[in-house]
């Protein structure tokens, strides 16, 4: 399911989504709901936050939400939010910030945040701050990118950005960036194409991306591009695949690059698609 | 009569052919060592007629030849069966084990476990043998260490669980490093501990000193210096109750005036950390994570103009015994660079 | 810091390929089954490096995850270590000089030819092995560092950088003799696949 | 949801209106009769009728409860009984461990004409069961009791007592039950022709004896597994039952040739032999086995390690209607011993399975010499290392039916199903 996300997601950013099967598409998301609301990875596979997710983007992407039943999903999000604010990712109990994300934003996407006790989520994902500004999976948990990317996407969507160390946050991701220009997740680690979009997507909402050396992480990225297939790989002469390219592309995107479409930074999704649902994520400024 | 509605839907099912064979191959082993320490794909090349289910010294290995179509089979398999038609969970679980120690990044087939083991049908010692085996294979896989938490969640936990899951995590984060997952799995089972036995200063000591010996010798493991952060920030959260503990904690902290209270302790603590961290960067150049750990403490402690000294120091290095090649010195410059701002913009 | 994985003498002569002569390694932190084919890739990287370093000469290569010293003496005797990044590049070096050493002073010059019974008496491989995993030995190395000669260190970011032009890493491990067709498909499965899902 | 299930009931209530009016009860009942327990008990929720059709007790004389296991709790078995009280005839509760005495109990009462009752792994049930059924149960032909075990020798004394028509009993794994315990019931019940107590590890030659002395019609023995047995108890045994057509004796590792001997010389009905692991056995026992034993079809040597290809011929010429012969693990037979069987005269119109894993001398010459085997339908050949593909590809071009068990990659791999294998990386992916 995410892996048509990603497919697809690119795909609307070059401007050729009409080359995807819509109609296949949508029946298989059809076969993947569940009675209980939740969207399965495949068909017979179980529910889960993050395919709901991805399930509901590509219904966005293609103005087709009303071919699945969208009161159950937001039943199925709603049952998972717990007492302490955080969510489930499944009926399995697994809690993490990137389901607190999963869960706002879907039910931003279906225009039902009102469905769930959003102080409460804000306040879970508040708690999972550390003292450098970034955010961890659980409370106290390691600060890293792509969870900081949830946390950030999260407060935005629930309009509460304010809570934010902002300019900490800032530097702290900008410190990402290596000299190679790549962005990596956490300190000494390799740098990954997926980070110029976790990162940069973040700085975006946080509105510090001028702190970074924009040129140099678009070579990075360009140097990720297989000659042979087109795709994006994590790192230079590694095997592309969907997710690299999305996030390749979605990098580039909101570096400017005039070919693609514009990306929203919340939601990684085409901002015509955002405008069209009438969805205004907060943002901040310098 | 026989009337059983299971016939309606039993497929052709052939219990000698050489998928269930391999299968059943692989289950001796695991019933017969229950101390198996390793699961690894073995790649051969030639092909003989003997089982491809390898058994050495508490390892089990599985030749490459045979991985596609005994996981295809196990895979189809498990998502025919009806978790719910019992006369089937045996052979369920054979293949949902089978196909999960070949890609355990199918959740549904963890959670097809799950629900035997919530329904009794399956007790979960076995579990914890295959997620075991899974991690020593892929020590990042998350859905394994998720299926372990709620494992430790059902069963009632001894004692020994902790020490047993803290050495898995141990393994874990050797084998592979900057293991996010490892060390969240560590915090979760340190504080689920703590929810089941109060706050233990021992337990907490003697982690304290095993993220010592591990931080020294993974220095640019970043997960391990948080793990560390994350204990001493936990040691501060429980001054009050170390406080009504003063013997043990002078004894397992070594304070020798015998006078300490619990917050000059952790001030202690903070300032032999900065000296040992001061050291580690002067012997060790150009780590981040020591940069890192440094701004933690600093904000954690107190910060005094010997700060500035001390990143003079290290832009000299002809002062200090840093010694080594030019684009290591770049790097650790940039450091530097950052380590200025964000002591600047703390001390705003 | 901090993780010193094998240790290797070879000898180079004028003519032929280099010939190891000793080799000690600390594989506990790799799989069980996958230490045999990260023996014999330790090994041939030791040997092409060898061959691909000038008498008198150090280098060091970075390859994945992996970090090669390489000393070859002006007579051609060297030696190999394979440690991670963090091992300090100046102590690794240093004991490079101080493991050569000790072995000449050890083995008489005439046996190093090939393995044999003399080399493979020598147990001093090991102990260095086990000793300097711990940093505080190694500090000491450091403090010592300054007796380094000042033969300058070449660095080179992969193992690609130090082959000669036309090399090709694939078609000198498919060509390799010391390796067995178990660890050639290792190496192809490991290039299949990204880094970081893979030992290397 | 709602407004679903409310057009499904309408539509079924027209259904049943066409149905029930136009059959006569008996009929209806018939067709019921075919139904499943589920779908009886679904029936019986769609009307009144539909409920006293499903419910009627002519649907429920036998019941199998296997399928549900934990979920059969107390009362389930309680209103069984009442529900069906004396048609029923034959239940299974295989499995259903919640089941307990006291749900026995009350089901004796009400179902005095059960004649087969199973009651494997009903972990918790005790000789009190067994006492019920002797009082109640008179007609009780048929008992399994195998993995039950709580069972002592008190309740095969009930057994004895109130349940004289008793011709099949399995007490295999309910280990309390020792010697006395098989005397009194070999008494009690002078009728039984089967016998199954494996891993019944108090069980040895005394026991045979008794079943010897007063069980002269026993044609299915079961005897896997009790250690103690030796060549004396199964000598008895088979001098005083000449009806003996089935007996496993796997496991048995004190029984030499001297077993085999008494056998050939008693039962020359037996048809199946079991032997597993009976590693004191020789040519020599079953060449004496194969002089009279004319009739044996499957026999099973798995571990007999002692044996050779001369066994083989021995069996080839004595036994020609073998259909299964089990080999495994037989580590001497050469391709040699493998002609023999496969040229026998009637190997061509009985042999249908063959296994031969782990016998490492076996070459592909062997399976040249199946090529003539028209039955056979499955051989094993896992683990023998000298076996190659080309051996088997040749004995699959003359039997191409034949199902050929070894350790060799399938020529075609399977089709791979989509998003099953993930093919790119997947360490970073967060969303």
């Amino acid at each position: 399911m995410n892996g048509i996300y990603w497919s697809l997601t690119a795909m609307d950013l070059m401007g050729k989504l009409g080359e995807m099967d819509r109609d296949g598409i949508i029946l298989f998301i059809k076969q993947c709901q569940h009675e209980n609301g939740g969207i399965g990875a495949s068909v017979d596979h179980d529910p889960h936050l993050l395919y709901t997710l991805s399930a509901v983007q590509i219904l966005c992407l293609y103005d087709a939400l009303d071919a699945i039943d969208c009161e159950k999903i937001v039943n199925y999000v709603k049952k998972l939010q717990n007492d302490d604010g955080s969510f489930c990712g499944d009926q399995w109990g697994e809690v993490d910030t990137r389901f607190s994300m999963c869960a706002v934003a879907c039910l931003a996407l279906l225009g039902r945040l009102d469905a769930i006790n959003i102080d409460n989520a804000v306040n879970f994902v508040i708690s999972c701050m550390n003292f450098d500004g970034g955010f961890g999976c659980r409370p106290g948990s390691e600060s890293h990118s792509g969870q900081v990317y949830c946390c950030v996407g999260m407060l935005s969507i629930t309009g509460h950005l304010h809570l934010i160390k902002a300019d900490s946050l800032g530097w702290w991701l900008c410190e990402r960036q290596l000299p190679s220009g790549g962005l990596n997740g956490r300190p000494e680690k390799l740098p990954d194409v997926c980070y110029s979009w976790w990162v940069v997507a973040s700085l975006r909402i946080i509105g510090r991306v001028d702190w970074l050396d924009k040129n140099q992480l678009r070579k990075f990225i360009m140097a990720c591009q297989d000659v042979e297939t087109g795709g994006f790989s994590d790192r230079p002469n590694d095997m592309p695949d969907p997710f690299h390219t999305l996030f390749g592309l979605a990098g580039l995107s909101l570096l400017g690059e005039s070919s693609l479409k514009t990306i929203n930074p919340v939601f990684c999704m085409p901002q015509q698609v955002i405008s069209r649902l009438k969805i205004q994520p907060q943002m901040l400024s310098l | 009569m026989q009337r059983d509605p299971s016939d309606y839907k039993k497929m052709a099912h052939d219990p000698y052919c050489l998928e269930e064979r391999i299968i059943s191959d692989l289950q001796a082993v695991m019933k017969k060592d229950p101390n198996l320490e390793e699961f690894d794909v073995v790649p051969v090349t030639e092909a003989k007629n003997r089982s491809p289910i390898i058994h050495i010294s508490h390892n089990l290995g599985i030749e490459v030849w045979c991985v596609k179509t005994v996981f295809m089979y196990c895979y189809e398999n498990s998502f025919k069966l009806d978790p719910m038609w019992k006369k089937e969970y045996l052979r369920l679980e054979r293949y949902t084990r089978v196909a999960l120690l070949l890609n355990p990044n199918i959740a549904t087939l963890w959670n097809t476990r799950k629900r035997l083991i919530a329904n009794h049908l399956l007790d979960g010692d076995c579990d914890f043998l295959i997620s075991k085996l899974v991690l020593s294979q892929k020590p990042k896989c998350v859905e394994a260490l998720s299926h372990r938490r709620w494992l430790l969640q059902q069963v009632s936990l001894d004692p020994q669980w902790v020490e047993t899951e803290l050495s898995l995590c141990d393994r874990l984060s050797s084998r592979m490093k900057c293991n996010y997952h490892a060390w969240s799995h560590r915090q979760w089972v340190y504080s689920q501990s703590l929810k089941l036995q109060g706050f233990n200063l021992n337990l907490w000591a003697s982690e304290f000193e095993i993220s010592d010996v591990w931080t020294k010798f993974h220095l640019s493991d970043h997960s391990g210096w948080h793990y560390r952060k994350f204990l001493l920030d936990h040691f501060r959260q429980n001054l009050g109750k170390i406080e009504q503990n003063m013997d043990i904690a002078r004894k397992v902290l070594g304070d020798s005036t015998g006078t300490a209270t619990s917050s000059q302790l952790y001030m202690n603590l903070l300032n032999e950390e900065l000296q040992k961290n001061q050291d580690l960067i002067l012997s060790f150049n150009a780590h981040e994570t020591l940069w890192y750990y440094r701004r933690f403490l600093l904000q954690a402690g107190t910060i005094d103009h010997s700060e500035s000294l001390f990143i003079e120091k290290c832009c000299n290095p002809a002062k200090s015994n840093c010694n080594s090649a030019n684009n290591v010195d770049a790097i650790q410059m940039r450091y530097l660079e950052h380590h200025r701002r964000w002591l600047s913009d703390f001390c705003l | 810091m901090v993780k010193l994985y094998s240790l290797a003498i070879l000898h180079r002569s004028e003519q032929g390929s280099p010939q190891l002569l000793r080799a000690a390694y600390d594989l506990s932190s790799f799989g069980f089954f996958q230490r045999s084919s990260v023996q014999e890739f330790m090994a041939f990287t030791a040997k092409i490096l060898t061959e691909r370093t000038s008498a008198a000469s150090r280098q060091s290569v970075k390859q994945g995850e992996y970090m090669c010293h390489i000393y070859v003496r002006a007579d051609g005797l060297c030696c190999v270590l394979t440690a991670d990044h963090e091992y300090p590049q100046r102590v690794a070096h240093t004991l490079l000089t101080k493991v050569l050493d000790d072995f000449a002073a050890r083995v008489e010059s005439s046996l190093w030819i090939e393995a044999n019974a003399a080399c493979a008496a020598y147990s001093g491989l090991e102990a260095s092995l086990a000793k300097y995993q711990n940093p505080r030995e190694a500090d000491a190395l450091t403090k010592v560092q300054d007796e380094l000669d000042e033969t300058k260190i070449i660095l080179h970011n992969t193992i690609e950088a130090v082959l000669q032009r036309g090399e090709k890493l694939d078609d000198l491990v498919s060509k390799s003799q010391g390796l067995s067709d178990a660890s050639k498909m290792f190496y192809k499965t490991a290039r299949k696949t990204n880094s970081c899902c893979n030992f290397g | 949801m709602k407004s679903s299930s409310f057009k499904l009931s309408k539509h079924w209530t027209e259904e049943e209106a066409l149905i029930i009016r136009k059959l006569p009860k008996e009929l209806l009942l018939r067709v019921f009769s075919f139904l499943d327990i589920v779908s009886l008990c679904r029936c019986a929720q769609v009307a009144k009728y539909w409920n006293i059709l499903a419910l009627d007790g002519s649907n429920w004389q036998y019941i199998d409860l296997f399928s549900f296991q934990r979920d059969v709790e107390v009362v389930v078995v309680e209103n069984i009984a009442k529900r069906c009280g004396g048609f029923l005839k034959q239940l299974s509760l295989k499995g259903c461990q919640s089941v307990g005495d006291s749900a026995m109990r009350t089901f004796s009462q009400h179902c005095n004409n059960i004649e087969d009752l199973n009651l494997n792994q009903c972990k918790r049930i005790t000789d009190s069961t067994c006492l019920a059924l002797s009082r109640h149960c008179v007609k009780l032909q048929r008992l399994n009791l195998s993995s039950c075990p709580a069972i002592t020798d008190q309740a095969l004394k009930a057994l004895a007592d109130g349940c004289p028509q008793l011709v099949y009993i399995d007490l295999s794994w309910c280990d309390l039950v020792s010697q006395n315990g098989v005397e009194v019931l070999a008494k009690g019940c002078p009728g039984l022709m089967t016998f199954h107590c494996r891993g019944c590890i108090l069980i040895g030659d005394d026991a045979l004896t008794h079943l010897a002395r007063f069980c002269s019609r026993l044609h299915t023995v079961n005897i896997q597994g009790c250690l103690e047995v030796t060549d004396v108890g199964v000598a008895r045994l088979a001098r005083s039952c000449p009806e003996m057509r089935y007996l496993c004796l796997s496991g048995c590792g004190h029984l030499t040739d001297a077993t085999l001997s008494s056998l050939s010389q008693h039962c020359p009905q037996l048809a199946t032999l079991e032997v597993a692991r009976c590693s004191l056995f020789t040519d020599i026992g079953f060449q004496a086995l194969a002089r009279n034993c004319h009739l044996l079809k499957r026999m099973d040597l798995e571990e007999c390690v002692l044996i050779t290809d001369a066994a083989l011929s021995y069996l080839a010429a004595g036994c020609p209607r073998l259909e299964k012969l089990s080999l495994s693990h037989c580590e001497l037979i050469t391709d040699d011993g493998i002609r023999s069987v496969g040229t026998s005269p009637c190997a061509a119109e009985h042999l249908a399975v063959l296994e031969l894993d782990n016998c490492p001398l076996i070459t592909d010459a062997a399976l040249d010499n199946l090529i003539s085997c028209h039955s056979l339908q499955r051989i094993e050949l896992y683990d023998c290392q000298l076996i190659t593909r080309a051996g088997i590809r040749r004995l699959r071009s003359y039997l191409p039916n034949v199902r050929v068990h070894a350790y060799f990659a399938p020529v075609t791999p399977p089709p791979s199903v989509g998003g099953s294998r993930q093919r790119y990386c997947r360490c970073c992916i967060i969303l």
